[in-house]
């Protein structure tokens, strides 16, 4: 079942609380937000873009394609699906960092990761925990839910 | 449930009057005719009318009708009223039963002039004695009211739609040369008989629409010129307040009108000189008689009708003329109902009078010089 | 500019070893209070405009933020307290008419506190509402003195009734005074629950049209958003007379919160004013209001209640009295605590009357008369629970309208400052920017729970004093013991005292 | 097809009359001919289509209220309240009209031969295409334009033998919309909150349109209908009370 | 039911994958000339520069044919293939019958017109066994001279900078990515590298490259006795020792990297009847003109939906892509190829480059937008062809590049708001309203 984390263009709010979140639960101390920002040197950038455009805005992330250009794109084979998850995950090894999946993908959704040798990164569905991603559960106004869409989704 | 006069009940209402210039005489049918076309207009808890002229035979003395809630209220008020009139003749008003005219009271007429003895030994001019006479009624008699009390006139009023009240006095049977008429939308019930419009005191009669929100401070006034506002309505107080100006205080109608519609302030700066000092003077010394809010009134008196609103016409009053017959009503289409095609129909302005005074005493009621005022 | 002698009444604190500088307060102030600052790459805030409404405080992902009162203060003064001379200084400074948001917040009685719900003990039995009925179904409207039958039928149709689940609506609200987002979370929450909400004054915006099933349309002097549609869209037509929070005084859109949409819904170009003055110039009079009740039954062909909304004064009883005699099938009374997005501060703290005092007056009264029952009587002003609600009852309303508590359920932190339209929390303002705050999902949600807890609590009242249907309580003051009251009160509420 | 239809309002309630008046036009009339008229309130009360109306008497108050379309034709003198929060239509009125004419009338036109009460055009409302019109042949009472947002009133000022064709407190608190007066008023008259400005073409065009538009539905002939000058008066601004208050 | 894929590379990997969409049951056999399982051909140059080992050069994880049930047949040539049997005749001399073929043998290096360039030393730069050679000969302190200044060239130089080689580059054109880039952009990019140690010498052509001891005509007798010094240093033979140009300057080099561009590995159906142009001819379903054999990838000539033609768009992601499509037809599907675009990314020493479509095309037909900030290397240039984007530069900040991409792919008009696209924060919220609706369903 794919899955993917669907915005309400009319509930977002443009607080930047999901990339707060999502920062979080792909830092080191995944459950803190304090320590997160305070302890991590290795603070990682949010997979979730926010646009804004005066009263308009959305948190946007990957929108796991059911034809993902990036994956046919991937110079190196480090883009995937996962078809258990129903999700495009991104192999981090693997990743030479070439951009071809930035320029690729129609959203805009991946971007480039900090550090010395950059790699791509995007929304995981923060796969590394249990239950919903972090910035749908944590979005204040439900603004952001996780859907589960068949084949035409 | 406290009846009028213990309570302030607001009310609503259609007004309507015609009166014969010449003083010529004619039924009520009229009256009738005009003040049922507004039906809308009353919530069936209070009608009534005033005719002038409708006791041709005894114009001479002082037309007592009362209301009485009980035997013992007419007891006590026929002792007083032997005590301090002379009384010509005296029986039961006729009426006939309507079944939508309910809880009548006892319902009396009294055709009397002031004892002379009595007369003699107080200071009081006739009128001022009959005032007072009637006052005492009204004040001290538990269930005794006195509807109106002027010569060769008479106030017929009740709790229901006017239509029904006019049905139920029979008022078909008189014949007057002013007639004027009520239909009201008091927010109470069951309604109190003595609460129903005209409202009369002596040769005056008023109707009235609108609710007055000055009216404590001109009952406050009126009563520090010793009127006693016992019903507690704003008809009473226009009532007292033209008595007061006019047959007291002796000014001119007009000027009477202009304190109780006053020109604002931006209008006096605008006068010519003297007419402003005057108003001016007016406007500090009369402003307690003021009245604010809205209101279209006719005040009927043996000089003949007036009519006006306030003055910004929060009230609608509509005039028209044909041959020697005045007509004022609410709407229109209630003189349009007896008079199809007057010669002229206007709204007058707000604060304007219109005048239906009788050719031939035009003089004594407006005897003084009347002050320009720009309406 | 001369300088203002007025000082910020509120701090605000940031502890920076919980703040991340995620700047979610920066952008969740729309007053300006937090700002990032370039130059200490830091975010910081300034007091001066802050208005407690808790925005930042709540959003806060660390919690590093708490707000509260300036200590600063004037001398010790028992008469020229600090609101005065505040005052003073701002009128000197604008020469402008005070003007506040939401009801009266100045220390005057609440009755509903001085009254008390009785309870069954031993000489009849309280009920269990989780396990036998509660009947809270509560139908509005004129009622005929009675019936006739015939062949064991009706012989005429009962005049239109709105049916309430539960006695509780949803009071005027205007598109404008408050975001779309808020209506369409009230009504929808109002659909869920099956009672009706109010669109206020401001006309219907397209969007509502699914809702409009349990819209009641109110008709007021500005006449905004008035026609055909409009009346025919209505589950019933309300004419607003007048309004708790400023009897005699008019509403007033300001034309910077006249934005595209409520141009629409108000059917006037954007950015100017919409106002609707105190009176409506076709009434002046008790019969004026019959005429205007009337040309809407006639324009809807009599099919509908037509109510009519007066503020609670002085001489409330005998206006009531008129209006049911002017053919209102429902009144609504709002008392002097009632909110409203904009009131001058003078006429909001000193106008008006307790909607308690006033509705036991009027249901007096009606009584007296013998026309409660041509009535149905609802009551507003500040219900804030549902101990309230079944007080009213008991004192002789029908059903209640809530506005701030439906507000508070929506998010409102009631810092009174709705006629800025810079409302924080998305509920009374029109810029689309905030009104987005205010997800209407999670608002009707909200505000069907309030009141679904509400419909619970107020069954285990009426089962605590063995009534299991609420008409059984309506006008039931025995059902009521005052408490710290003079009996010049007790007489007027025609309530007992405690231990009576 | 034209389907006429006489109803003779003598007798009847207004009630009655108006639910005749529904039932004709739902059985198809186009026009209605209702004699007889006096005093029946809320004739044409929320109609909508694009039939006719005509009417011999004196109407009674809020005469076309929420009128949605059709026109109405009054021979007589209309009383208060006509065209109460007209949507759509057109009145043509053969004499006067009483109080609060049009009040916050949303669209359509009235055309009033003679002249009209108090608070005539108040909060008279307009919203893109919808403009309502108000053509007034006479005078008018005070307060005409009171808290107008939108709309024209056109004010012709005919045969007015006292001079002023228009009360006092004329367009207080007018924030929309905009008047066309004969010139012939004491400016002392005019609301501090409107003011004057010259006519443009298309004024110019507008007036003249609304004038021979009057003198055709009123048979009146051309040189008998005013060609002097006319005041254009204008809202100060739209916002006439922004500057009253101050958040406390 | 037997399936045939010449090619280990995206396309054939993209053929596997699509096949495998439609039919999982059915034996593919995948050939390929090369020994390794299937890589990622851009690695090499990371691969050279030692980020990456062997083992990190896998196109596709370990177990992917086992996984799709493809049998390899590798370090297997083709022969030709014979269409009238339907089989495919390897240099084995093994007949290999197919039902369906796919021709996914990609390219191979244009050898360029210089003499020598079988001197020892001299390397293309194409495949995994060009590095592994070079990463053998290569040490700290030599000197490198690239041919051909385009995206290998300058990965391949980018490497061996990184491994401390001093690095000239060389081309024809004056200058940097001349396929892809405009003056501007290429003029930023050049310094850039410059500036991170790379020689260039634009604009000359290279003519020759000569071993030790060859001389080189009309070389001064100083510099010769300097080479006769260095020649004693040096102990290695035969190997590559200077390049040289027309203008007769050379450049002393211990390694040469030929990087002039690619073409088809036509070769293999040569008297197949398969019809070619510059490559494999295709229709929209990739099927060649006999049907039951398709082309993908390098080899073919496909649609241009950007230049409205046909012809041989050589990058990865549109081999992938070829192949997927020619896949699921092979196996009884049914796909069309919407026809592809030339789109690189490509970074420098951390300056990122994407390009697309009509990059750098100046034609009066076509609308030109730029911005650039030389100070910081950021350069944008979108070209519009009928107030439609067909092409972008970005340098410097290529994020969020892919909405640019899918604008030209999906021939949204931009006409009013192209300024817009110059912006670096450009993203989803700046589409016109239903632009970004539809957006949502793509």
């Amino acid at each position: 079942m794919r899955r993917r984390v669907v915005w309400k263009e009319e509930a977002c709010i443009g607080c930047r609380l999901c990339e707060v979140y999502c920062v979080t639960a792909h830092s080191r101390y995944p459950g803190d937000v304090l320590k997160a920002f305070k302890r991590d040197p290795d603070r990682p950038v949010p997979r979730v873009v926010l646009e804004e455009k005066g009263p308009v805005s959305f948190a946007l992330s990957c929108r796991q394609c059911e034809e993902p250009e990036c994956v046919k794109s991937c110079l190196t084979g480090a883009l995937g699906v996962d078809p258990a998850r129903g999700v495009v995950v991104v192999d981090e090894q693997h990743c030479i960092g070439c951009w071809t999946c930035i320029v690729a993908c129609p959203w805009g959704a991946i971007r480039p990761s900090r550090g010395e040798q950059p790699v791509a990164i995007k929304c995981d569905l923060c796969l590394g925990r249990l239950g919903i991603p972090a910035c749908v559960g944590n979005c204040p106004n439900e603004a952001l839910q996780l859907q589960e869409c068949g084949k035409e989704g | 449930m406290e009846k009028e006069g213990r309570v302030r009940i607001p009310s609503g209402c259609a007004v309507a009057g015609i009166v014969n210039l010449q003083g010529e005489v004619f039924g009520a049918g009229d009256i009738i005719q005009s003040i049922a076309c507004m039906h809308d207009r009353s919530n069936g808890l209070g009608g009534g009318f005033a005719g002038y002229g409708i006791y041709p035979e005894l114009k001479d003395y002082y037309a007592l009708h009362l209301f009485y809630q009980s035997p013992l209220a007419r007891e006590q008020t026929e002792a007083f009223i032997n005590q301090v009139f002379t009384v010509k003749d005296c029986g039961p008003i006729p009426i006939k039963k309507n079944p939508r005219i309910t809880d009548v009271p006892g319902i009396w007429r009294y055709f009397a002039l002031p004892d002379p003895a009595r007369l003699e030994e107080c200071s009081d001019t006739e009128e001022e004695y009959v005032m007072k006479c009637v006052m005492q009624i009204n004040r001290n008699i538990p269930g005794a009211f006195v509807a109106s009390g002027g010569k060769n006139m008479g106030a017929f009023k009740a709790v229901g739609y006017p239509e029904d009240v006019a049905d139920f006095y029979r008022l078909e049977d008189y014949r007057g040369y002013l007639w004027m008429a009520h239909g009201r939308f008091p927010t109470n019930t069951p309604g109190w008989w003595g609460g129903a419009h005209p409202f009369t005191l002596l040769d005056w009669a008023v109707v009235h629409n609108g609710e007055i929100s000055s009216y404590g401070a001109n009952r406050r006034y009126l009563e520090m010129h010793g009127y006693h506002c016992g019903l507690q309505t704003d008809t009473e107080a226009i009532t007292y307040l033209f008595d007061l100006l006019i047959r007291k205080h002796r000014l001119p109608v007009r000027v009477a009108l202009g304190i109780l519609a006053a020109p604002f302030w931006d209008e006096i700066e605008q006068m010519e000189e003297s007419a402003k000092r005057t108003w001016k003077a007016i406007r500090a010394v009369y402003g307690s008689a003021l009245l604010n809010g809205p209101f279209s009134i006719i005040i009927g008196s043996s000089h003949g009708m007036i009519a006006m609103n306030d003055r910004i016409k929060l009230r609608p009053l509509v005039a028209a003329e044909e041959g020697d017959y005045v007509y004022v009503a609410s709407e229109e289409s209630a003189i349009r109902a007896i008079c199809p095609n007057p010669e002229r129909v206007w709204a007058p302005r707000g604060g304007e009078p219109v005048f239906g005074l009788l050719k031939n005493k035009e003089v004594s009621i407006a005897d003084s010089p009347v002050v320009a005022r720009a309406v | 500019m001369a300088i203002s002698m007025r000082t910020a009444p509120y701090r605000v604190h940031r502890d920076p070893d919980r703040c991340i500088q995620c700047q979610v307060c920066v952008r969740q102030c729309a007053n300006g209070v937090h700002r990032w600052d370039d130059e200490e790459a830091e975010v910081v805030s300034e007091d001066r405009e802050c208005v407690n409404c808790h925005r930042c405080v709540v959003y806060c992902p660390t919690g590093a933020l708490t707000i509260s009162r300036s200590p600063l203060d004037y001398a010790a003064n028992a008469n020229w307290r600090k609101p005065d001379i505040d005052q003073i200084y701002l009128q000197s400074e604008t020469g402008g008419t005070l003007l506040t948001g939401m009801g009266n917040n100045r220390p005057y009685p609440v009755y509903w506190d001085h009254l008390l719900l009785n309870a069954s003990q031993v000489t009849n039995p309280s009920i269990d509402p989780l396990r036998e009925p509660v009947e809270l179904k509560t139908l509005l409207g004129r009622k005929p003195d009675s019936l006739e039958l015939k062949k064991g039928t009706l012989a005429e149709p009962v005049p239109p009734q709105l049916e309430l689940e539960v006695p509780v609506m949803f009071s005027a609200m205007s598109f404008g005074s408050i975001s779309l987002n808020a209506q369409k979370a009230l009504a929808r929450a109002a659909i869920d629950l099956g009672i009706y909400w109010n669109c206020g004054e401001g006309g219907l915006h397209p969007e509502m049209d699914p809702y409009t099933g349990r819209v009641i349309v109110q008709v007021a002097s500005g006449r905004f958003g008035v026609n055909m549609d409009y009346l025919n869209a209505g589950a019933a037509i309300e004419i607003k007379i007048g309004q708790g929070a400023k009897p005699g005084i008019g509403g007033h859109l300001p034309g910077e919160k006249v934005g595209p949409e409520v141009s629409v819904t108000r059917m006037i170009p954007v950015g100017s004013d919409a106002i609707s003055p105190a009176p409506h110039h076709d009434i002046y009079s008790i019969e004026d209001l019959r005429q205007l009740i009337y040309s809407l039954k006639e324009a809807t062909e009599y099919r509908k209640p037509v109510g009519v909304k007066i503020a609670a004064v002085h001489n409330v009883a005998a206006i009531a009295s008129g209006s049911v005699r002017a053919g209102a099938d429902y009144l609504a009374i709002d008392g002097f605590r009632g909110g409203t997005g904009a009131a001058p501060l003078r006429i909001r703290d000193n106008v008006g009357i307790p909607i308690e005092l006033a509705l036991a007056a009027v249901d007096s009264r009606l009584r007296a008369e013998g026309i409660r029952n041509q009535v149905s009587l609802v009551v507003a002003g500040s219900i804030r629970n549902s101990a309230d609600v079944v007080k009213a009852i008991a004192l002789g309303a029908d059903a209640v309208y809530i506005g701030t508590a439906a507000l508070i359920s929506l998010g409102c932190h009631m810092c009174q400052k709705c006629y800025r339209g810079k409302c924080n929390w998305g509920i009374a303002t029109t810029d689309a920017y905030l009104s987005k705050r205010l997800n209407p999902e999670i608002g009707a949600r909200r505000a069907a729970n309030l009141i679904q807890a509400w419909k619970h609590e107020i069954k285990e009242m009426l089962g605590g004093m063995g009534i299991n249907a609420i008409e059984s309580l309506r006008g039931n003051r025995l059902a009521l013991r005052g408490v710290n009251l003079t009996s010049r009160e007790l007489d007027i509420l025609q309530v007992k005292a405690a231990g009576e | 097809m034209r389907v006429e239809v006489k109803l003779d309002a003598k007798g009847k309630g207004y009630r009655q009359l108006n639910s005749e008046v529904r039932q004709a036009l739902e059985a198809g009339a186009t026009q209605i001919l209702l004699d007889g008229v006096n005093g029946h309130y809320y004739l044409g009360a929320g109609l909508r289509g694009n039939q006719r109306l005509v009417v011999n008497g004196t109407p009674g108050n809020d005469t076309a209220c929420y009128l949605d379309g059709p026109e109405m034709v009054i021979y007589g003198n209309a009383q208060d309240g006509l065209g109460n929060t007209m949507n759509n239509g057109r009145v043509i009125v053969h004499g006067g009209a009483g109080d609060v004419l049009g009040y916050g009338m949303r669209g359509g036109e009235l055309f009033i031969r003679d002249s009209i009460g108090y608070r005539g055009g108040i909060h008279m409302k307009e919203f893109k295409e919808k403009c309502p019109v108000i053509v007034i042949g006479k005078s008018a009472g005070s307060f005409l334009g009171e808290y107008m947002a939108g709309g024209r009133i056109v004010l012709l000022g005919l045969d007015s033998p006292e001079g002023q064709i228009i009360g006092r407190h004329c367009g207080s608190g007018m924030h929309g919309g905009c008047m066309y007066i004969r010139d012939t008023v004491d400016r002392d008259l005019l609301s501090p909150d409107i003011m004057n400005v010259p006519l443009s073409k298309s004024d110019e065009a507008f007036i003249r349109m609304c004038v021979s538009r009057y003198g055709e539905y009123f048979g009146l002939a051309v040189e008998q209908l005013p060609a002097g000058s006319f005041l254009k008066l204008v809202p100060r601004g739209n916002r006439p009370y922004a500057r009253l208050y101050a958040g406390v | 039911m037997q399936y045939v894929i010449i090619g280990n590379s995206a396309a054939g990997i993209g053929a596997v994958e699509g096949i495998r969409r439609v039919d999982r049951a059915n034996p593919i056999i995948l050939v390929a000339d090369e020994p390794y399982p299937t890589y990622s051909r851009p690695l090499i140059s990371y691969y050279l520069e030692g980020r990456i080992e062997e083992t990190g050069m896998g196109y596709r994880p370990p177990g992917f044919y086992t996984e799709n049930g493809v049998t390899t047949r590798l370090e297997t040539k083709v022969e030709r293939i014979d269409t009238e049997l339907g089989q495919v005749v390897l240099d084995t001399g093994e007949l290999l019958p197919y039902d369906r073929l796919l021709l996914a043998a990609g390219s191979r290096p244009v050898v360029p017109p210089i003499k020598g360039i079988d001197t020892e030393g001299v390397y293309f730069f194409n495949r995994f066994d060009d590095v592994r050679a070079l990463r053998s000969q290569v040490r700290h302190g030599c000197r490198a001279a690239v041919v051909g200044a385009g995206l290998t060239g300058l990965k391949a130089a980018e490497a061996l900078a990184h491994l401390g080689l001093r690095v000239t580059v060389a081309d024809i054109s004056p200058f940097v990515l001349s396929t892809i880039l405009d003056a501007t952009g290429a003029e930023i990019v050049r310094g850039h590298l410059e500036e991170s140690g790379v020689h260039f010498l634009l604009g000359t052509p290279a003519v020759g490259v000569t071993g030790i001891p060859a001389a080189v005509a009309g070389m001064k007798d100083e510099w010769k006795n300097l080479k006769e010094k260095y020649r004693k240093v040096l102990v290695r033979e035969n190997r590559v020792d200077s390049l040289v140009f027309t203008d007769g300057f050379a450049v002393p080099v211990d390694v040469v990297i030929l990087a002039t561009g690619v073409r088809p590995n036509l070769e293999i159906v040569e008297g197949s009847g398969i019809a070619v142009n510059q490559g494999i001819l295709v229709d929209e379903r990739l099927q060649t003109n006999i049907p039951g054999i398709y082309a993908a990838g390098d080899i073919s000539e496909g649609w241009d939906l950007v230049t409205r033609e046909r012809r041989v768009i050589a990058t990865l992601p549109n081999a992938y892509k070829q192949g997927e499509v020619a896949g699921i037809n092979m196996a009884g599907g049914n796909a069309e190829y919407p026809g592809g675009m030339q789109m690189n990314s490509v970074n420098f020493f951390g300056l990122s480059i994407a390009t697309a479509g009509l990059s750098n095309v100046d034609d009066p037909a076509l609308e030109v937008v730029t911005r650039v900030d030389s100070a910081h290397r950021v350069y944008r240039r979108m070209t519009l062809r009928d107030g439609r984007l067909v092409g972008f530069i970005c340098i410097g900040d290529v994020g969020r590049a892919g909405i640019l991409t899918a604008l030209i792919r999906n021939g949204v008009p931009v006409g009013g708001w192209e300024e817009r696209l110059l912006e670096g924060d450009f993203g989803i919220i700046d589409l016109p309203v239903e632009v970004r609706r539809n957006w949502q369903l793509a």
